[in-house]
């Protein structure tokens, strides 16, 4: 079978939603006539007519809040934010109005509404343009938050979103848009909210998504040639959080590790920790840890981002560290 | 009373001015309810302003969708949400129109396309542009009605939305209702250009100022506006000039304006002005007025009545409404 | 001694600050005519003139925006934003500049402004006006995060917060402002980025701050009947986050109990979980637990309000199920 | 050449021609490196546009402060950065403007009060207000000006940032780079009313649009409202009309815009513009225009060559700058 790029994975997924369903419609800042930010909608302007792919304005709040009320309004907007770093500017729409207002209304009202961005770091383009906020959404109720990792999640998981009656954020990280891969059979694909075992192993547990899956993949495979048998848990969806299948895998291998693009302090990876702390304390034989970015402002040279970013090395020296009996110790707090 | 007269006549004036009684009492009873403390939360209240929420509703229908602020009972009674339910939510009960969720500031009726009640200023303009875009793409013969306060002007959700309106000339009809103050900031500390419907204008919306006192000129406004947008003309635009005659909420203090200004703005109230047009010409007996304000207490007293021994929601069901009960994937 | 409230005691930091310094004027919307949303500016325009208490329009990005240039361009604007809930339409602001100018600019710019806004639940306003996004803040990097949750903080901390050359964002939660209580000395205030132990315990640590600081020192008051003696952290600073405070008090007590406001799903409670799940697991004789707000909008409804927030009872509950045996092991997932 | 001539003299017009050039090939250096992966991240470049960095930075002194957009090279070149620190950041070294940490969308030079490189559409006008506000307030006589696309003005920050300026009568001068186009989206397509300059106008600003290719008018607008702006009259909009030759960033493939479109406007460029006219009135000679070139061209090879040598801050230093180093409390 012939592969195919996460970006043209996402984009067949658009294609599909808007071939299906009259209702659904493509709006963001160049989603047309510029072919996506990120080229992901590229050519949809033409097989779709104007009418469904919306070059919006630059006004976040402007046409994210109308993507909602679209939604509303019985449409089904597939509403893209160019990266996740100006949604910032729609968060007012965002957590005041799509998050509550099923809740305010007393049920009355749903928000179909599907809001795509990009995010992550990586391609040296500072600190405005570089945030994971992944964590920041994942704590609205009201909203669930997909994170799709794999070519096969970014192909499908946009349908379930849509098929969603509530508001749905879903996050793409700008590395993984080239990545390549055969795409997997649609009946392989797990329901939106069920995180998954991308590899299994009993050593320890490396928790993450997104971003950092490929990461957590490699590093997984270079730490059996150590000896140390690594499952990633590939969490998917960080709203609802599948806690069932973070629990049940730390239940077998006794060590978490999360890796998490976003800084350490308060982001989605202190959830997954605080989760197991709370749920699965005495599964656990370390101390668990957490792989983040630095508590810095996303520099723009080469080599500082780099540094400031999850790392496969890193990944191994934790993992390493971890297998060594008293390791587990106390460190110095930070 | 006014130049731009429709097809008035002796009933609708009436009607008017009913509605119009019903707003103003309904709010003075939630004083007395706040201070018994049946009611709580914020309370903003319409008083002055009756005449825009009650004119404006004339000119749409149950397709029309419409959207106001945290001082939105009147438009919610104007609508046509019952008062049991209104009140029913102010009290926090399971029968109030939003399940006792939302409170005063959150009324909802979907059954009426009535979608609240936003406590974010500027916060549903953005929303009532996607409603009417739906609208325009579902091709409902629809327009969307959405009101907001002078204060709201000066946000940036305001500007973005009144530029998406008219780029894409969708069914909207934006009302201002400019009271001169936003909260304790008046109209000249808010905005560098007071004139409100010069600056929608800027954005090429049809836009226009009117007496927002009056309520056949802002049903008279709002009846043209709507024929047009229904026409295909695009968004329209009317800055209402009015008042509040109370303060901005219940814990205000009003040191920013003086009560001259305040008594000044009551004698050209609303309700005084229909009412004294109505005698003067002939077209409303003393009798007929007290009927009024018989039958709209007797609907407010019934309103309470049903609001207290209402059932509250059971606490198990807390996490009801944070997302549709359905089962998917 | 005579009492002040909380109110009086922000109010009295403010205007010592005004006083001292030429450079300090505050803004926000209605600080000045109206006396503020929350009367703490009260009486203070008549005091400093509107060059010094500026009314600011209804403009949120905008008037906090011009905040962060002004102290760019050399003053020491202390912004107010009347409550948290409209912080999102600042917050491209906040993170985008405040937080960032320093370190994009290598070190040039220095942003010294202070944001205070209101916060938390409790007085049946409902989902768009109850939130609690401090851990939302205390995840970026650049901005300080102050809570003061004790009439001396709330006289004190601003002057340390207009003292600090970095941005600085102060919380203050709306129930606490009719809060009275006698001033302590000036001298006795711990620097901001410490944490303090308000009360010394051996049983468990309750860490918290802010707004649920005295519903913490409530239930220890009534643990203490109860035999259990609970010693309660208040944070006061997120962001530096005072690590080595709780590990100390987690390591005296082997119990850490986290009380925060905010919903439980990736709030500032998961990472003070995650520090000690990561620096102090072996300090654990239970799992860490968590009482927070529950994860729905809050509701208008009083009883369904106080429902959703954490109470001194469930505190309570918590605690002492806590103290029992075997209570450590494993609940069902959430 | 122009009907708003200033004291224009040769010396002077030969020195806007060499900063225009400057940046022109300054530019075009940036292609080369960037495809030889010296410079990375987004680069977007202020080619067929110099003419309004140059002729506005002629208004400016030194107290004066700049802002500008991620399309910002010509700014910090224009303002007085040179080019060494300029070309450093981009390579991402430590002598950089910003440290190597702000690349090409960031470059600061605070000594020269020039704050950036904003890489948020629209975000850099509220600090513009800000640091007007405290020049204002510091009594300092200085103007601030503030650079952004014709994109910039949908966002609400622009609304808001524009009614606060002239509410508190602020010391800005506002520079609308309108080049038809943000990013894809031609201004039809972002804006209702594309008249900028009048949207500008119903803040109550002073307000009007020139021909950006034209570098004597763009000074001499620059030099009327600067003069105005210090004479407390306010803040000031200027919308200059022009066109950018390339793509948007390194990434565009300009689907959106045709060639004839582009080749049209480069005959009007505003160098091209300007050496037509020194020619044609015999103001340069040849060899003028050949030394002013390669004096250009020997301060890039020197810039290029000096920022590859120079070295990559330390990661060791990886959370500097995240804070102020000092002890307190
Ligand atoms: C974004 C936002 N900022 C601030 C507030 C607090 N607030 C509520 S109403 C109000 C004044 C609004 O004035 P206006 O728009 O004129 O409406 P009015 O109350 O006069 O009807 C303010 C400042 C808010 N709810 N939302
Ligand atoms: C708030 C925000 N939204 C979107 C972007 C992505 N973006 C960067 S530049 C740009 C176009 C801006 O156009 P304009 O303001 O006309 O400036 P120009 O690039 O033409 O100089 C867009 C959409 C951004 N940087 N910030
Ligand atoms: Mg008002
Ligand atoms: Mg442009």
């Amino acid at each position: 079978m012939d592969k195919i790029t996460f970006r043209e994975a996402s984009r067949a997924g658009i294609a599909e939603a808007l071939k299906d369903d009259s209702r659904v419609f493509l709006i963001g800042e160049d989603v047309g006539r510029y072919g996506g930010c990120y080229a992901v909608s590229k050519g949809l302007l033409d097989s779709f007519g104007a009418q469904r792919i919306i070059d919006a304005p630059l006004a976040e709040a402007g046409f994210v809040g109308a993507g909602i009320g679209a939604a509303i309004g019985g449409m089904r907007p597939i509403v893209e934010i160019m990266t996740v770093n100006f949604s910032l500017l729609a968060l007012d729409q965002i957590i005041n109005n799509a998050a509550t207002l099923r809740h305010m209304s007393g049920g009355q009202i749903s928000v179909p509404v599907v809001i795509r961005m990009s995010c992550g770091a990586g391609k040296q383009l500072a600190a405005q343009h570089s945030h994971s906020f992944e964590g920041l959404y994942a704590h609205i109720p009201g909203l669930k938050v997909l994170y799709p990792g794999t070519i096969g999640d970014a192909r499908y998981m946009l349908k379930m979103a849509l098929d969603d009656p509530d508001p749905v954020i879903i996050f793409e990280h700008v590395m993984l848009y080239n990545m390549e891969a055969e795409l997997p059979e649609k009946q392989t694909i797990a329901p939106m909210e069920k995180a998954v075992i991308r590899r299994t192993g009993h050593d320890l547990s490396i928790i993450t998504w997104g971003g950092c899956l490929y990461k957590a993949m490699d590093a997984a495979e270079q730490l059996k040639t150590l000896g140390i048998d690594a499952e990633v848990v590939d969490l998917r969806c960080l709203r609802p959080l599948d806690r069932v299948t973070i629990l049940d895998s730390v239940r077998r291998t006794h060590k978490a590790l999360i890796v998490d693009e976003s800084w350490k302090s308060g982001g989605m990876s202190a959830e997954v920790s605080a989760t197991i702390a709370e749920l699965g304390l005495w599964y656990l034989d370390a101390p668990i840890n957490r792989v983040c970015s630095a508590e810095v402002p996303i520099p723009y040279a080469y080599h500082l981002e780099q540094a400031s970013l999850p790392q496969v090395a890193q990944i191994i020296a934790v993992a390493k560290q971890m297998m060594e009996p008293f390791n587990a110790s106390i460190r110095d707090p930070l | 009373m006014s130049n731009n007269k429709l097809h008035v006549n002796r009933i609708h004036l009436h009607f008017l001015l009913k509605q119009m009684i019903r707003i103003r009492r309904f709010e003075e009873r939630c004083v007395t309810l706040y201070n018994e403390e049946k009611i709580r939360g914020f309370l903003h209240l319409y008083n002055g302003e009756e005449a825009i929420a009650v004119g404006v509703m004339q000119a749409l229908t149950a397709q029309d969708a419409v959207l106001a602020t945290y001082r939105e009972h009147g438009h919610a009674l104007a609508r046509g949400l019952s008062m049991d339910i209104v009140m029913a939510e102010m009290f926090g009960k399971a029968s109030g129109c939003s399940g006792g969720r939302g409170g005063s500031m959150h009324l909802f009726d979907s059954s009426q396309r009535f979608y609240g009640g936003s406590a974010i200023v500027a916060g549903a303009l953005p929303i009532a542009v996607g409603i009417a875009l739906a609208d325009k793409m579902l091709q409902n013969q629809a327009v969307t009605c959405c009101f907001f306060g002078d204060g709201a002007v000066a946000e940036g959700e305001f500007h973005e939305s009144l530029n998406l309106a008219k780029l894409w000339q969708l069914p909207i009809l934006f009302i201002c209702e400019n009271n001169l103050y936003a909260m304790g900031t008046a109209l000249e500390l808010e905005q560098s250009n007071q004139k409100i419907h010069l600056k929608a204008a800027s954005y090429g919306l049809a836009s226009q100022v009117i007496d927002g006192m009056n309520v056949v000129d802002v049903e008279a406004a709002a009846k043209l506006a709507c024929s047009a947008i229904r026409n295909g003309a695009g968004p329209h635009f009317i800055e209402c000039q009015t008042y509040r005659f109370r303060g901005h909420s219940m814990f205000d203090t009003q040191l920013y304006r003086n009560n001259d200004e305040v008594e000044q703005w009551k004698k050209k109230g609303p309700l005084i002005q229909l009412t004294q047009w109505l005698k003067d010409n002939h077209q409303i007996e003393s009798d007929e007025l007290q009927a009024i304000e018989l039958a709209v207490d007797k609907e407010i007293d019934a309103a309470v009545r049903s609001a207290d021994a209402a059932e509250i929601e059971p606490v198990e069901n807390l996490l009801k409404h944070v997302y549709t009960e359905v089962s998917h994937g």
